[in-house]
C-alpha cells in the first residue's frame, strides 16, 4: 500500500507540487500496473480465457490511485463493476485478480464474482458491485460502523455519473449528512453512463453540485491528473474524518475503451476519445517526473517492464490456478456452524468429507432445499461438471 | 393459576421486544434501524422503550428510505456490526428488494465467503385490518424462493422471542416476518435470556392421527382452531404444523406427519400462485408420494390484491371454515370443493 | 370545480388581493366542506364506520383548495394516502368519498381502496397512493402522456416532507427535468414525518431548495394562507405550462391532528400545535373574506351549515350504500375482454351471469389460478362472506 | 429449401424487433422507455434501428433509475399511452418491484376499474454467459405469485413476436420475460402484422405418450432436446409442452397431457424453492392425482446465486443429460435419483 506516512496535500509541497521521490515512483508504477493488466485482460477475454462482462478503466487510472493513496490503510473502499483497478491500487495481488477474472479458486473471490465481484477484505476493499448504484447505501453502512466503533476510518465511495440518477443516491447522500457519516461519495464523471451521454442522463451535469440539496457539499478534481486528484482527496478526505460529515468529490475524466468488450461506440466520435486520449494520464505523469528529474527515461522504460512482467506472471499463475471443484458448488450459500442457528449449524462444511458421504448437498440441504430435485441436480451437475471441466 | 404464572405471559409485541432488548444487553454490537421506531416508539410499538434504555446510537429513526436503510444495514453487517432492520410493513419491503437479494442474500456467496452479512430485516405483514391493497399482503413465498436467506415465519409470543433471538445471533441474513394481527395476542413465554429457538424446527402445535394441517404464519392459529372444530364437530383427529421458518424448512417433521395420517392440508394468508402451499404440496407430493390417500390440499388466499372493504377482505383470506372443509375433503367427507380431478 | 376562466396570479388584484367574491365564496365553502368531511370522518372511525387508517389534512386545507384551484380542470392532480381533501375539491361528491370510507359500492373506488386510495379518473384526479413516494413517478408519466398527445396539460403531484427522502424523488425530478416534463412536485411540507420532525429526517430542511441539484428549482407558498397558496400556484403553474420544465413548490403548513386516527402525538408539544392552530386556514381566511365585506358574520355561519349538512347527507348516503357483493372479490383483477389477449378475454365479466353458473371464479379463473384453492377459497367465502355481510 | 422459407426465418431478437415495430407503426400511442435503447442500439440489440424509424419522441433513453422508469410507464399508461419498458436485465427489476407490483398490478383492482394500465415491462433473463450473482438469475417466479399481472415467457422467435404484439396490444401490465441465451437463436416466423399469439394458450412443442416434460422458458428448448435423446438413446417417446405464458396459465393442456401419460417433468432455470416447478407440481399432483404414476419431477436450477466461473455456472442450471434421467426416473428406468420416500 501507499507511504506508511499520514497522506496529506503537504505532501506535495517538498518538491515543487510533486510527492517524496518513492512516492511519486510507486504512483507511476502503481497507474503502469492498472494499464498493463487491463490491457492484458481484454486480450486474454478475446481468447476466452475470460468470461461474462469486463469493464475496463483505461484512462481513469489517475482517478483510481490518485484517490486510493489519499486513504490510510483502515480505510474503507468500496467500488463498482469497474474495479480491477480498485483492488490492485488496494495491494490485491494481480496474481489473484487475474486469477479472478479466469474463473479460478486462486481468485479474489474465489472465482465466484468475476470481473463485476471483486473483494479483499483483508485490505478493506470491500468490493466491486454490478447493481448500479448498489454500493451506495452499503458504503454508508460500513461508515456507520466505523462511527459507531468509535474508530477514525472513512469510507471511499466510489461510483459513475450514470450511477447519480440511481435513487439510492439521493436516499443514501440524504442519510449520509443527516447521521454525519464519514464517506466520501466520489463519482467518476467518465461522460458517459454505458452509451448514454452526460448531458442525455442528467439534468444536472456540474456533478460536484449534484449532492448539495441534499446536503453534501461537493468539489471537482482533475481526474486525469493524479496530483490534483491525490490533492484534492486528501483534503476532502481529511475534512470527512475530522469532521464526520460526507462530502462529494467529481473526477472528472474519460474511459478510453468501450463500456464493456462488446461495445461498438457509435454513441461518440474517434475525434472525441483522440482528443481525451491526448491527456492519458499515465504518459503525463511520467513526463512530469522526467522533467523534475525523479526518474529518467530509463526508468520510465524499466518500471513499464516490470507491469509487463508482473501482468505476465498473473496471468501464468491464473493460468495454472485450478477451477473451483463441483462439489464446491453449495458452499457458502449460507454461513455454517458457529453463530448460525438451527440445525444446519451443527454441520460441517467441510466439501470433502461431506463429498465422502455424497452426494453432500442432498445431507447439508436437504431440509432447506426439499429431497429431489437438489441430489438430481447435484449428481447430475457433478457428471457434468467433471466432464465439463 | 399460579402453576400456569411460571411461565410469563406475554403479547407477541412484547416477546419481540423483549428479545430486542436482551439481544442489545448481551451484545454491543445489535443496534435497531427503522422509520419511527425510537421517538415513535414504532410504528406497532415493538420498539417502544428502547430508545430510552439503549439511546439514540443504537436506536436509530431512519427517514423514508427502504432501500437505503437495508444497505445501510448490509454494510454495517459487513463491518461487524449485528444490525436489525424493521421496515413498517413487508410491502414497503418491496422497494428494498434489490438490496435485500441482489445485496444482503448474495454478498457472501459471491465473495466466496470472505464477508459475511448477519442482518436481520422484521417486518410484519398480513390483512384483517382493512388497509386496502398497498398495505395489506402476505409475501414470505417472495423471499423462500431466495437462496441465502433466512425466513422466520413466527406464530407465537415464545416462537416470536426465541427466532427473533436466533435471528440476531445467526450469521445469516434472516428475513423475519412478523404478523400485524398477532402483536396483541398474549402467550407463555419462557423466561430465560438463552431460551432459543433453533430455525428449521417445525412446531407440533397438536398431535393428530387423521390429517396434517401446516398453517403458515397467522394461518397456523387459524389451523389449531379449526383443529378443535374438527375434533368437536366431526371426530376428526387433526395433526397441527407449524414449520416457523420456511428456510430452512424443517421438512422431516411434515413428512413424519403425512406419513401416519396420510392426508395434508396446507393453508396460508398468501396469493395461491407459486405460494407457500404450492413449495410444500409440491414437496410433500414428491416425498410422499405413495403414503398420500388424497392429493395435497392447499387453502390460501384469495388471487386478488386485499380489497379494502370489509366484507370482501374478510373473504380475501383464509378462515377455519375453509380450513375445516378443506380437511374433511381430504377424508372424503362433505361436499367436494369443486373442480379437481 | 373552480372557476371557468383562467386561473391567474392576476385574479387576486381586482378586490385588493381577494379574488372575485364568488370564487372567494367558493374557495371558502370548500375549505370548510374538507375541514367538517373529515372531522366527520373521525368520528365514524370512532364509531367504526371507517376501517384501516385514516389519515386527516386538518390544518392543511389552504395548501389543497389554494393549489387545486390554480389549476385548470383538464390538469391531472396526483396525490397521497392523505387525499380526501383533494377527491372533494377536484369535485368528487362528498357522498362518494365518505361512501369510500365506509368500503360501500358507491365509494369513489368501489369501495376497494379505502381512505388512503380515493380516485376519480373523471375529474383527472388520478388517485391517492398508500406507497410514500409512489405517486412520484407516476405522475411523471401522466405529464410525459400530455405533452406526447401535445396537449397543454399539466400535471399537480403533491406529497409530503417525508416523501423527499425516498428515492423516487431524486430519480423522478432528475427524469422531469431532463426530458422538460410540465410537472408541479408540490412537497407538502407539514413538519412531519409521521412521529419524525423534518429536521430528524431531512439534511435539507429547506425543502424549496431540495430539488436544485436535481435540476428542478424551487419557489415557496405560505400554506396556512389560501391565498399566498394560490398566488404562488399560479405562477408555478403558469411557468411549467408555458416552459414545459418542473418546478417544485414547498407548501408550509401543519398537520393539526395525529399522522392518523391512533397516534399519541408524543414527538410533539401541546403548545407547538396550539401555536399553529392560532393559524387556523379557515377562520383566518374567513376574517379576511368578512374584513373585505364579500361576506358577513351571517353567510359565513351559513356556508360552514351548507358544509355540515352537505357531510350529514354524505354519511347518510354512505350508510345507505350497499357493501359490495362477495362475488365481486375477482373483479377487476384483469381487465377481461376487448383489447385483451388469451382464452380469458371472451369470458363474460358480468359476476351475476357467472355466479349463476356458480362458483364463477373457478370458471372464469381456473386456468389462471389452478381447480381447487380457488372454487374452495369461493365458496366457503361466499358462505363467510353472507353471514358476514 | 425454397419450401421451408415461405415462412422467413428470423433471430429471436429480430422477432422481437419486428414485433415492436409493427406495432408503433399500428398504433401512435405505442412508445419505447428504457436504458440505452436509443443511440446504444439496446444492450442486447433488441431495440436496434428504431430511434432512427420512430425518433426520439417514441423511443426514450431513460437515466438507470429502474423503479421511475417504471412508474413513469404506469402513468403514462394511465393516461391512454401504450409504453414498453426496457429494463437491461430482470435482475435489475428488483429495483423496481414496487411500482411493478403495488402500482402497475394493482391499481386496476384498487381503484375499481376505472383506471387501467397497459404496460409492458420486457426484460431477459437467465445464465450461461457468466454474468454472475447480480446479472445472471431466471425470476419468473417472482412474477407469476403476483395477481394483477401477466407474465409471459417465450422459447422461440415465433413466440417472442407473436406474444410481444398481443402484450402490447392488452390492457392489462405484462411482465415479458426474454432470455438472453436465446437472442441469437433464429426460428421462422410467420408473416403478417396480426398474427398473435394468444396468452394462455401453452405451445405443445412435441408430441408424445410416455412422458410429459414441461420446459419454461429457455428450457422448453432443452426440454425438446432431451426429448430427441429419449427417444433416439432409450425409446422414450417424450411429450413437450411450452406453457408460454405463467399468468394466465394454460392448466388444461398440461393435465390433458399428464392424464395420457401419467408422469410428468419439470424443468426450470430458476431457484427450486417456490418456483414455476414447484407451483406446477401442486397443481399437477392435486389435479391429475389419480393418473400420476409416479411423482412429478422437477428439474430446476441450483439453489444457489448464479456463480461466475464457468464450470460451476454449468452445474448449476439445468441441462439435456439431467432432464433425461429425470424423464427416465419417472418411468423406473436408470438410477433413482437419491432422496425421496
Ligand atoms: C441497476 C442496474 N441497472 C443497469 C445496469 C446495466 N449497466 C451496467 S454499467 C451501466 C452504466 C453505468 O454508468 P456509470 O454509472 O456512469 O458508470 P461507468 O460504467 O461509466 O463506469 C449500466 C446501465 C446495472 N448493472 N445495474
Ligand atoms: C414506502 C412506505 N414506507 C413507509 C410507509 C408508512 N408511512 C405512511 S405515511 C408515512 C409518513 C409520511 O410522511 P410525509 O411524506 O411527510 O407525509 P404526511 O404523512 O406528513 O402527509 C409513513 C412512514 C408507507 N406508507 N410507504
Ligand atoms: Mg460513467
Ligand atoms: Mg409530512
Amino acid at each position: 500500500m501507499g507511504s506508511a506516512q499520514e497522506p496529506t496535500g503537504d505532501l506535495l509541497e517538498p518538491t515543487g507540487g510533486l510527492p517524496e521521490p518513492d512516492v511519486a515512483r510507486e504512483w507511476l508504477q502503481t497507474m503502469t500496473l492498472i494499464r498493463r493488466f487491463e490491457e492484458r485482460a481484454g486480450e486474454m477475454y478475446a481468447r476466452a480465457k475470460v468470461g461474462g462482462f469486463l469493464h475496463l478503466s483505461i484512462g481513469e487510472e489517475a482517478t483510481i490511485v490518485g484517490s486510493a493513496r489519499a486513504l490510510r490503510e483502515h480505510d474503507y473502499l468500496i467500488s463498482t463493476y469497474r474495479s480491477h483497478g480498485h483492488a490492485l491500487v488496494r495491494g490485491t495481488p494481480p496474481e489473484n485478480v487475474m486469477a479472478e477474472l479466469f474463473g479460478r479458486v486462486d481468485g479474489c473471490s474465489g472465482g465466484r464474482g468475476g470481473s463485476m465481484h471483486m473483494f479483499d477484505i483483508g485490505r478493506r476493499f470491500m468490493g466491486g458491485y454490478g447493481i448500479v448504484g448498489g454500493n451506495l447505501p452499503i458504503a454508508a453502512g460500513l461508515a456507520l460502523a466505523s462511527d459507531y466503533e468509535g474508530s477514525e476510518d472513512i469510507t471511499l465511495c466510489v461510483f459513475g455519473d450514470g450511477a447519480s440518477n440511481q435513487g439510492t443516491f439521493g436516499e443514501t447522500l440524504n442519510i449520509a449528512a443527516l447521521w454525519k457519516l464519514p464517506v466520501v461519495f466520489m463519482v467518476t464523471n467518465n461522460q458517459f453512463g454505458m452509451g448514454t451521454s452526460l448531458q442525455r442522463h442528467s439534468a444536472v451535469t456540474d456533478l460536484q453540485r449534484k449532492g448539495e440539496s441534499l446536503g453534501v457539499p461537493g468539489v471537482r478534481c482533475d481526474g486525469m491528473d493524479v496530483l490534483d486528484t491525490y490533492a484534492v482527496l486528501c483534503e476532502a478526505i481529511a475534512r470527512v474524518r475530522e469532521e464526520r460529515r460526507p462530502l462529494l468529490v467529481e473526477a472528472v475524466t474519460y474511459r478510453f475503451r468501450g463500456h464493456s468488450m462488446a461495445d461498438p461506440e457509435q454513441y461518440r466520435s474517434k475525434e472525441e476519445v483522440a482528443r481525451w486520449r491526448e491527456r492519458d494520464p499515465i504518459p503525463a505523469f511520467g513526463e512530469r517526473l522526467i522533467r523534475a528529474g525523479v526518474i529518467d527515461e530509463d526508468e520510465r522504460r524499466r518500471i513499464d517492464e516490470e507491469a509487463i512482467a508482473r501482468v505476465d506472471g498473473a496471468v501464468e499463475f491464473a493460468d495454472a490456478s485450478p477451477f473451483p471443484a463441483p462439489e464446491t458448488l453449495y458452499d457458502d450459500v449460507y454461513v455454517l456452524g458457529e453463530g448460525s442457528s438451527g440445525w444446519y449449524s451443527v454441520r460441517t462444511t467441510d466439501p470433502v468429507q461431506d463429498a465422502s458421504e455424497g452426494p453432500p448437498p442432498s445431507d447439508r440441504f436437504s431440509q432447506a432445499d426439499g429431497r429431489d430435485e437438489i441430489p438430481q441436480q447435484m449428481s447430475d451437475a457433478l457428471a457434468h461438471g467433471e466432464d465439463g471441466a | 393459576m399460579q402453576g400456569r404464572r411460571l411461565m410469563p405471559e406475554l403479547r407477541y409485541r412484547e416477546a419481540l421486544g423483549a428479545a430486542l432488548r436482551e439481544e442489545m444487553r448481551r451484545d454491543e454490537r445489535v443496534l435497531l434501524m427503522g422509520e419511527d421506531i425510537g421517538v415513535f416508539g414504532g410504528a406497532f410499538k415493538v420498539t417502544d422503550g428502547l430508545l430510552e434504555e439503549f439511546g439514540e446510537k443504537r436506536v436509530r429513526d431512519t427517514p423514508i428510505s427502504e432501500n437505503t436503510i437495508v444497505g445501510v444495514g448490509v454494510g454495517a453487517a459487513m463491518a461487524g456490526l449485528r444490525p436489525v432492520v424493521e421496515l413498517m410493513t413487508i410491502n414497503f419491503a418491496l422497494l428494498a428488494f434489490d438490496q435485500i437479494v441482489n445485496h444482503a442474500a448474495h454478498i457472501h456467496y459471491m465473495f466466496a465467503g470472505h464477508a459475511r452479512v448477519p442482518l436481520v430485516v422484521r417486518m410484519p405483514q398480513g390483512a384483517g385490518h382493512q388497509l386496502g391493497p398497498t398495505h395489506s399482503h402476505c409475501l414470505e413465498a417472495l423471499f423462500l424462493h431466495i437462496p441465502g436467506l433466512l425466513v422466520a415465519t413466527p406464530a407465537t409470543a415464545a416462537d416470536a422471542k426465541g427466532l427473533l433471538k436466533s435471528a440476531i445471533r445467526d450469521e445469516n441474513p434472516v428475513i423475519f416476518i412478523e404478523h400485524e394481527s398477532l402483536y396483541g395476542v398474549r402467550g407463555e413465554v419462557p423466561d430465560g435470556d438463552d431460551l432459543l429457538v433453533d430455525f428449521g424446527r417445525a412446531r407440533v402445535a397438536r398431535a393428530g392421527a387423521d390429517v396434517t394441517i401446516v398453517g403458515i404464519s397467522r394461518m397456523a392459529i387459524t389451523a389449531e382452531r379449526a383443529a378443535e372444530t374438527l375434533a368437536d364437530e366431526h371426530g376428526v383427529d387433526a395433526e397441527v404444523i407449524d414449520p416457523r421458518t420456511l428456510r430452512p424448512l424443517d421438512l422431516d417433521t411434515i413428512l413424519a406427519s403425512v406419513r401416519t395420517t396420510n392426508r395434508c392440508v396446507i393453508v396460508e394468508e398468501g396469493w395461491p400462485h407459486g405460494g407457500v402451499g404450492a413449495n410444500l404440496a409440491a414437496l410433500i407430493s414428491e416425498q410422499a408420494f405413495d403414503d398420500l390417500d388424497a392429493p395435497v390440499r392447499r387453502v390460501s388466499g384469495a388471487d386478488v390484491p386485499m380489497p379494502y372493504s370489509k366484507p370482501l377482505e374478510d373473504i380475501a383470506y383464509p378462515h377455519e371454515p375453509q380450513v375445516v372443509a378443506a380437511a374433511l375433503d381430504t377424508l372424503g367427507v362433505g361436499a367436494p370443493a369443486g373442480g379437481g380431478s
